[in-house]
């Protein structure tokens, strides 16, 4: 059906007219309909993404675009293929659900004098990224680059009365430009090698660059890009920018935007470098994909480690995107290993695991961040030692927030848990790698792949426990209300993903294999997936057992279990009484375990990655007796060892380099002139002396 | 809409308008002394400026057709590339002109300079756009050191319109660097002339149109190579001073940042590309006569070395104009840079770098000038929300900072990458990744400091409102100019920047 | 060649009263010793004249004799009449006198060793006056560097010019007078402006130092508003 | 890739059910068994080994205390626990090993099963606002972060040797095999009976007979239940008790167990099972009156050494 419009409606340019609308729009009518411009072209404009998307998938063929007349360049064609498709498919749900998010979480900010400027920078935000995934020239790539970060650093700052919103505004700007530069040094390296912009060019002549020339592309791109995706170590400005910005703004750059980079970590890798074309000998890569596993491993360890001691709420999802940006790394640094060993069959489910894991990332930290948004639009408050008890007043939000913190944590029947048995099933498959030092690292990497998982389970636990469950910290707890309709309409529809994809995984198998073989040219077997799809697949014989027949059987059992007991037990009563509280009168809200208490024996078992401190001041009822006391503050704070140990140093030797320069810059004229003096010298004696 | 304005014009000879071009700062400098009332003063400066940007407009369109103009004998010498530098100041200095009158009002009420400093201070900027349009417009190199000598002793005046420590310190600086550097320059134009003129069979032959360029470049082949090598050393350093290329850049920051701000923008956006203009008129004979290898790779170290020291200077700098003044070392590095990388794209990249500075700083310096009057200080970290204090202001401010780094959608982005794309496909490939590490440590700096400024909550103390309207204005233009110039160069632009490079390409 | 003779002999002049110019201290007696140097400058420029036949170079031989041995020592005595001892004197110079002396020599000789590779024929004037000149430009910018005070910046400045004016002279027998014209008023304005800049100097600054003052390492305190 | 039997028959569902209703029965049996067993170690009488069942049976038909504070999270959780507890014992298999049921039968669906019985569980003990909830919660997630990877390595080991990660799969082709046919595997059995001490709150992890805030960490999560909650999580408590047993029995000392539908040698396997569980549950309790319980901080060291022992396995795995 879909196809029947192709050639009657121009989806891509209703895509990017619709976005320019809804940034026209905020501009423009601040007093109208209280945000509602801001967000309704954005919605639209998010529908007919998904339609565009989901149309190229399915046909498989890829579509051109021509937008603005030829500049300087004459480069803007705009390519979507299947991977483009994929991620703009994301894009497009995301942005869906969050626009309608926003409709509701608008009313926080809509006072503001400068809400205009927030509906203009949410919409450029998101159709940069679209652009961006669509672009297929290095010009168009780096603008849309660039003002994607620069859109969603002005979003970033929007509350920029507040000094540590500011100060993460620069972390990542400064961060994500200094990616920016290694990308832009990648890219036109691959460029001189092919004498053209243009992406074609570089498909073209992938085959013919040097292993030399591959790798410095690779890791230099894989640093650019990394950065941006916020793998460690150079994760230093996401905690700080994730929870700066406003919740749906989060949102998107949790979701889609550190995507993205992945995004164009494929592209580098299996489009412009030859990998797995048959051309090269792959082997000269293993080492790529030893570096995406190693690098993503320690990603996802010291990204959730983080995640689970973390107080605000926010600070937590943003942590908790490092770690999963890091399983991503690991599925894709897996398959880049068995393509390197020629496993091709092994190397696209690998493929398919990271890239089910990131649609599944986009969607669950889509809902969390949202989810957390709805606490700060009642509460005002990210902290969690502020919540508690919110499941009562916000039932509906809650229970979006557990399906996402139960997809999240890989639970069965969510989402979550397919691509993470798919990622064990590729470490699995690790024994089929030939070179043992390679298969050993790759079994220590699912130790640690292993150990997030466990830790992922830790931390939502606490952060559904402990902001929604147990007796409210707040008085404004007892009073608030569910949050407006369309918020909950926006978390409904990714929560409702979360299921779908969870229970039926099918659909997104085969929407990603469908995607991603499109990329290659026909006689490359690289991404084909059949094989593997009869895993979930409806067939019929108990052997296709599915996760919906699963969920049935557990229902069954759980009603069977429900009607047995009350044959056996027969009816009983339910009293409601007090919380046992050792048997003291009053139980109040300060007997609970906090946040960080619940997290702390994790602390402890790590403290020579926390490194924390205690400081204890207590002060005394009276100077001569040290037990008497009346009030006892105790702060831990933990040291950030990458803040400590490798960006302290980086700073202060470019301090020292600053230094060093300023001694051009003494105040005393001799000086000055003495560089002349020097400089001339030394020039003509060169002269003289050369031949 | 070019082209009839062009056509009704073109009964207007050449000649008219060049001389007239030259005539109307002088005559506005002579009026000025005459009537010295402040209103007449402004009136009269915004005048002349307005009238030369006309004149402008019109010469732009004859070289447009005609690619050059030769005058007098060869006296006046226009091509595409002495249009663009042509372009540069009338441009710069209209909207200087016009930002003046708020600003030099505003001190003026203020007290800091008297009646009769603002009559000399418009004086001094007459003079001053006198001497830097002789620059570009002059066939002869020795009347070029000339009017480069004399921008010198100019903008020395003007920047003691302040009786104060630091100006005159910086003054000072500038002045005895200046003069030095360009004591070089003058040797290495006579070193050309003498390679011009010379030939080791014969006595030396002094002849008056052989220090032409045009003639220069016509002989450029016969040139003994020793002395070329030698000559364009001293070319280069002596220039190289005057146009803020490090090391011999020193000056520059105090110079830059003490001035009074309209001339600060004039400095930094014209005053450096005049002197780049000499270095590029020797570098085209040079390589005419010992092919481009020898000169592209003196331009690359000393552009890298410029783009280099003033990024580091930059990372913490305090004082916001300074900051600027080194980003206009930079700048000026950068460009120096593209020209060594040769090729077109560079060069063509190049050039519009230098055009896009030319709009992009004159807007910093325009708003920081005004913010430094609004905070009562050119400390960076007593200056907070900007934006919200002066929002009109701050938003042309922060939008000059970003194109400033090279962000896109704004100009420079453009020029930037037309540079590094080109480095990297010119077989300079570790020159220009040098570039881009710069680049990034130039924009921490720059963008710290810059969000710093433009956000957060300002002091009570400080009331919020814009500080003149018609300042406002001036800015408008520039930030306009910017954006447009993001998106899209106008063809007639492109064909002159075309044609400038194509000049590099010939030789 | 008995103009060769002449020639170096005049060079040597030349150099003795340069460097006569490197190790006056106070500012008065450097007047003084500019002033030979300028005449001895003028001779020669008279003797180029004499050989090139030309009558143009007598009359900048003339301008520069009023010009730098007449006008230009009054104004300075004139503008530094009023200035402070400490301003005017050279006391503890950057680089000792004796050490720039020595300097000055090692600069003379590179200056012919600079030279040597330029191949300038049968020429004598330039070449016996074009290492002259060159190494004038160094020891000018020597002075400069090596001096403490402002007004010695001056000093320099104008060694410096003298050896430009010798090089433009030896080199081209004589440029085209509109471009001498040029250069000569842009250096009297420069003159001009450096007294006025010096005079300024003397009542602005307590201090000699204070010209020295680095902008860049000043802190700017929350206290100092 | 992964060989999967595509045969299936009505008779195979019959024999996971009948499975499954063994398991549900024998459970709580082999609670009382090891309790038994315990207190004759300890020199005790110690109750009857059907006591739990009539714990169980009690716990059903008392009325219910629930907290003010607590949530419909805590009212759902011991239902939630039970059925996916339930749902992997459908899946086990005990004495037989034809249960082809796909991605049912997955032990990464199992270990998945689990991990959601313990997140409701846990999330159950906060929802109470109760200190001792806090207790419990914060003390089973560090334990069971850790125990998370630990099981990961070594069902890692245990797929790659038998080449499957259907449990029946890896069952069928363990019974096939020779004694111990890899090194890694005798560092996979090691861990895995750490685990499965740890993961069933035994002496040195746990001690659920007691109720001492210093140690506890099971009973302190469950102790607002009460009635037919208490009895459900109770009873699921066995079950999983009873599955990881079967488990470790079935990967690693396999022998015995039926690999057809004939009654006879589905006899000799049920009757092998129970051998192999009350030795194994004798072996446990051994260990609990010979061990005193380890200090809370103490006991991710013990976790260490099963995850070191997976991580030597997978080094001898390649080897």
């Amino acid at each position: 059906m879909i196809s029947m419009f192709e050639h009657i409606i121009p989806l891509f340019e209703l895509v990017v007219v619709s976005y320019i609308c809804g940034a026209l729009f905020s501009l423009l009518f601040r007093k109208f309909g209280s945000g509602k411009p801001f967000f309704i072209p954005t919605i639209i404009g998010s529908i007919f993404l998904i339609v565009l998307s989901l149309k190229v998938i399915i046909d498989g063929s890829s579509l051109h675009f021509e937008l603005a007349p030829d500049n300087v360049f004459s480069v803007n064609h705009f390519l979507i293929d299947g991977i483009a498709a994929f991620f703009l498919l994301l894009i497009g749900i995301v942005s869906l659900s969050v626009s309608i998010y926003s409709l509701g979480y608008i009313k926080e900010y809509i006072e503001d004098k400068h809400v205009t400027v927030f509906g203009f920078f949410f919409n450029t935000f998101i159709l940069s990224m679209i652009l961006l995934v669509s672009s297929n020239d290095v010009f168009s790539f780096i603008v849309f680059w660039e003002l994607m970060s620069l859109t969603s650093f002005f979003l970033v700052i929007y509350n920029h009365e507040n000094e540590s919103n500011l100060k993460a505004g620069i972390i990542y700007l400064i961060m994500t430009n200094l990616g920016t530069a290694l990308i832009l040094a990648s890219l036109l390296l691959l460029s001189s090698q092919s004498g053209s912009l243009s992406f074609e060019s570089f498909r073209l002549s992938s085959d013919s660059n040097s292993a030399y020339v591959k790798n410095i592309v690779f890791i230099l791109a894989f640093i650019g890009f990394g950065t941006k995706a916020g793998i460690v170590p150079l994760h230093v400005w996401l905690p700080y920018a994730h929870p700066s910005a406003p919740s749906n703004v989060s949102a998107l750059m949790s979701a889609i935007m550190i995507k993205t980079a992945i995004y164009g970590l494929i592209r580098i890798i299996y489009d412009f470098s030859g990998v797995g074309s048959g051309v090269t000998d792959n082997h000269e890569f293993v080492w790529w994909g030893f570096l995406f596993v190693t690098i993503g491993a320690i990603s996802s360890v010291v990204g959730v480690l983080y995640s689970v001691v973390e107080k605000d709420i926010k600070r937590a999802l943003a942590y908790s995107s490092i770690e999963n940006i890091g399983i991503i790394f690991i599925g894709l640094g897996l398959s880049i290993v068995f393509l390197s060993f020629d496993l091709i069959y092994l190397s696209a489910f690998a493929m398919l695991a990271a890239m089910y894991h990131l649609l599944n990332h986009a969607i669950f930290k889509s809902l969390l961040f949202m989810g957390a948004g709805a606490i700060i639009f009642r509460t005002h408050t990210a902290n969690m030692e502020k919540l508690g008890g919110l499941v009562k007043g916000m039932p509906w939000t809650s229970l979006f927030f557990l399906v996402g913190v139960l997809s999240i944590s890989g639970l069965p029947f969510f989402n979550g848990f397919v691509s993470e048995y798919l990622m064990m099933l590729s470490f699995l498959s690790s024994y089929h790698i030939p070179d043992i030092l390679i298969a050993i690292s790759v079994g220590f990497a699912s130790a640690a792949f292993a150990l997030t998982l466990g830790i992922v389970l830790a931390t939502f636990v606490k952060i559904f426990g402990i902001s929604f469950l147990s007796k409210p910290r707040t008085d404004i707890i007892y009073r608030i209300k569910e949050v407006p309709h369309t918020m909950l309409a926006g978390m409904g529809i990714v929560a409702l993903i979360c299921i779908i994809l969870g229970l039926i995984p099918f659909i997104g198998i085969t929407m990603i294999t469908h995607a991603f073989n499109l990329q290659l040219p026909p006689n490359q077997t690289l991404f084909s997936f059949e094989p593997i799809l009869s895993e979930f697949g409806a067939s019929n014989n108990l052997s296709g057992l599915s996760l919906p027949i699963v969920l049935m059987i557990f229902v069954s059992i759980l009603v069977a279990t429900l009607g047995f007991l009350y044959v056996v037990g027969g009816r009983t009563k339910q009293r409601i009484s007090e919380t046992w509280g050792c048997g003291f009168g009053y139980f109040n809200e300060r007997m609970q375990y906090t946040a960080s208490s619940l997290s702390q024996p994790i602390l402890h078992v790590f403290r020579n990655f926390y490194r924390p401190s205690l400081a204890i001041q207590s002060i005394l009822y009276h100077s001569s007796n040290s037990y008497m006391k009346e009030s006892v503050k105790i702060q831990i704070s933990n040291k950030n060892i990458f803040e400590d140990l490798m960006y302290g140093p980086i700073i202060s030797s470019v301090f020292k380099t600053y230094e060093r320069t300023k001694k051009f810059q003494t105040g005393k004229i001799n000086l000055y002139l003495l560089n002349v003096f020097v400089i001339i010298i030394l020039l003509l004696v060169y002269v003289r002396l050369s031949p | 809409m070019i082209g009839i304005i062009s056509s009704t014009i073109r009964i207007l000879p050449e000649s008219f308008l060049v001389v007239s071009l030259i005539l109307t700062p002088l005559l506005g400098g002579i009026l000025i002394t005459i009537f010295k009332k402040k209103k007449l003063v402004e009136i009269i400066s915004v005048l002349s400026t307005t009238f030369i940007l006309f004149l402008t407009f019109f010469l732009f369109s004859y070289i447009v057709d005609f690619k050059k103009i030769t005058l007098f004998n060869e006296f006046f010498y226009l091509d595409s590339l002495s249009m663009i530098i042509l372009l540069l100041i009338s441009f710069v200095s209209f909207v200087s002109s016009i930002y003046s009158i708020n600003y030099m009002g505003k001190q003026y009420r203020d007290g800091i300079v008297d009646d009769k400093h603002l009559v000399r201070y418009y004086q001094g900027f007459n003079i001053f756009i006198f001497t830097m349009l002789l620059v570009p417009i002059i066939n002869n190199m020795g009347l070029i050191w000339v009017a480069i000598e004399a921008t010198t002793l100019v903008s020395v005046l003007l920047i003691m319109i302040y009786v104060k420590e630091d100006p005159i310190r910086s003054a000072w600086k500038y002045l005895i660097i200046a003069t030095v550097g360009l004591s070089f320059a003058l040797i290495g134009t006579i070193f050309f002339y003498y390679a011009n003129i010379h030939d080791p069979l014969l006595p030396v032959q002094p002849e008056e149109d052989k220090i032409n360029w045009t003639n220069m470049l016509e002989n450029s082949k016969s040139m003994d190579p020793m002395i070329v090598k030698i000559a364009f050393i001293f070319i280069i350093i002596g220039y190289g001073t005057k146009a803020g290329i490090a090391p011999m850049h020193t000056w520059l920051p105090d110079a830059h940042s003490e001035s009074p701000t309209p001339i600060s923008a004039m400095l930094s956006g014209v005053l450096l590309n005049c002197a780049l203009y000499g270095i590029l008129r020797f570098h085209l004979i040079s390589s005419g006569s010992i092919g481009a290898e020898f000169s592209n790779n003196l331009l690359i170290i000393f552009g890298l070395l410029s783009v280099g020291i003033a990024s580091f200077s930059v990372l913490f700098q305090k004082d916001m104009k300074r900051m600027l003044a080194y980003s206009s070392v930079e700048n000026i590095g950068i460009v120096t840079l593209a020209f060594g990388f040769g090729g077109l794209i560079a060069i063509y990249g190049a050039i519009l770098h230098m055009i896009n500075h030319a709009i992009v700083k004159p807007l910093m310096f325009f708003a920081s000038g005004k913010i430094s009057q609004k905070y009562e200080t050119k400390a960076m970290s007593k200056i907070k929300g900007i934006v919200t204090t002066m929002p009109i202001t701050g938003i042309m401010f922060l939008i000059g900072g970003l194109a400033i780094v090279g962000l896109p959608p704004f100009n420079i982005f453009l020029s930037k990458f037309m540079i590094l794309s080109s480095g990297f496909s010119s077989d300079h490939i570790l020159a220009s990744s040098v570039l881009i590490i710069f680049l990034a440590v130039i924009f921490i700096g720059f963008v710290r400091n810059l969000v710093m400024m433009s956000f957060g909550k300002p002091k009570t103390q400080i009331k919020n409102g814009e500080l003149g309207n018609l300042s406002l204005v001036s800015m408008g233009m520039l930030v306009a100019f910017i954006i447009i110039l993001g998106i899209y160069i106008p063809e007639p632009l492109d064909i002159l920047i075309n044609d400038a490079a194509s000049i590099f390409k010939q030789v | 060649m008995i103009y060769n003779n002449i020639l170096i002999f005049l060079s040597g002049t030349l150099l003795i009263a340069t460097l006569v110019l490197v190790i006056k201290r106070e500012f008065s007696e450097w007047i003084q010793a500019y002033k030979y140097q300028t005449i001895v400058l003028s001779i020669m420029t008279g003797v180029i004249g004499y050989i090139t036949n030309n009558w143009e170079i007598y009359l900048a031989a003339i301008i520069t004799f009023s010009l730098k041995a007449v006008i230009v020592p009054k104004i300075l005595i004139k503008v530094t009449e009023k200035i402070n001892y400490d301003f005017k004197n050279e006391t503890t110079p950057y680089i000792s006198i004796r050490l720039s002396l020595v300097v000055s020599t090692i600069l003379v000789a590179l200056s012919y060793f600079l030279t040597q590779q330029i191949q300038l024929g049968e020429d004598v004037i330039a070449t016996s006056f074009l290492p002259v000149s060159i190494s004038l430009l160094l020891i000018g910018l020597l002075v400069m560097i090596g001096r403490r005070i402002a007004l010695n910046q001056i000093v320099g400045l104008l060694i410096l010019e003298n050896g430009l004016f010798l090089f433009t002279l030896s080199l081209t027998h004589g440029i085209s007078l509109i471009i001498e014209i040029g250069i000569f008023i842009d250096i009297l304005v420069g003159i001009v402006i450096s007294s006025i800049l010096i005079h300024r100097i003397g009542y602005t600054f307590d201090n000699i130092d204070d010209i020295h003052q680095n902008r860049e390492s000043i802190e700017y305190t929350e206290e100092d508003d | 890739m992964m060989p999967i039997e595509t045969s299936a028959s009505v008779s195979g569902v019959l024999i996971g059910i009948i499975q499954f209703l063994v398991i549900l029965v024998l459970a709580p049996l082999l609670t009382g068994i090891m309790r038994k067993i315990k207190a004759i170690t300890q020199k005790r009488t110690g109750s009857s080994i059907f006591q739990t069942y009539f714990d169980i049976h009690k716990l059903m038909r008392k009325d219910e205390v629930v907290s003010e504070e607590a949530s419909w999270i805590f009212r759902f959780s011991p239902w939630i626990i039970f059925s996916s507890t339930l749902v992997v014992a459908l899946f086990i298999p005990i004495f037989v090993v034809y249960s082809p049921f796909g991605l049912g039968g997955d032990i990464i669906l199992v270990i998945g099963l689990f991990g959601l019985s313990r997140f409701f569980l846990m999330l159950a003990g906060l929802d109470v606002s109760s200190a001792f909830g806090g207790i419990g919660v914060s003390r089973e997630m560090m334990i069971s972060s850790l125990i998370e990877p630990a099981l990961f390595l070594l069902v890692f080991i245990v797929a790659v040797t038998y080449d499957a990660t259907n449990i029946d799969t890896i069952v069928s082709h363990a019974a096939e095999s020779s004694v111990l046919i890899s090194a890694s595997l005798l560092f996979s059995f090691f861990g895995f009976f750490i685990i499965v001490m740890a993961e069933t709150g035994k002496i040195p992890f746990d001690n659920p007979a007691t109720h001492l805030e210093l140690t506890m960490v099971h009973e302190a999560m469950v102790l607002e239940f009460s009635g037919k909650s208490l009895a459900l999580i109770e009873l699921s408590q066995s079950i999983k008790q009873l599955l990881l047993i079967s488990l470790l029995i079935n990967f690693f000392i396999p022998w015995g167990i039926s690999t057809s539908f004939s009654i006879a040698e589905m006899f000799v396997g049920l009757l092998a099972f129970l051998l192999k569980m009350i030795s194994l549950g004798m072996l446990i309790a051994y260990i609990e009156t010979k061990v005193a319980k380890w200090r809370l901080f103490r006991i991710p060291d013990l976790i260490f050494l099963s995850l070191a022992s997976g991580l030597m396995g997978i080094i001898f795995l390649f080897i």
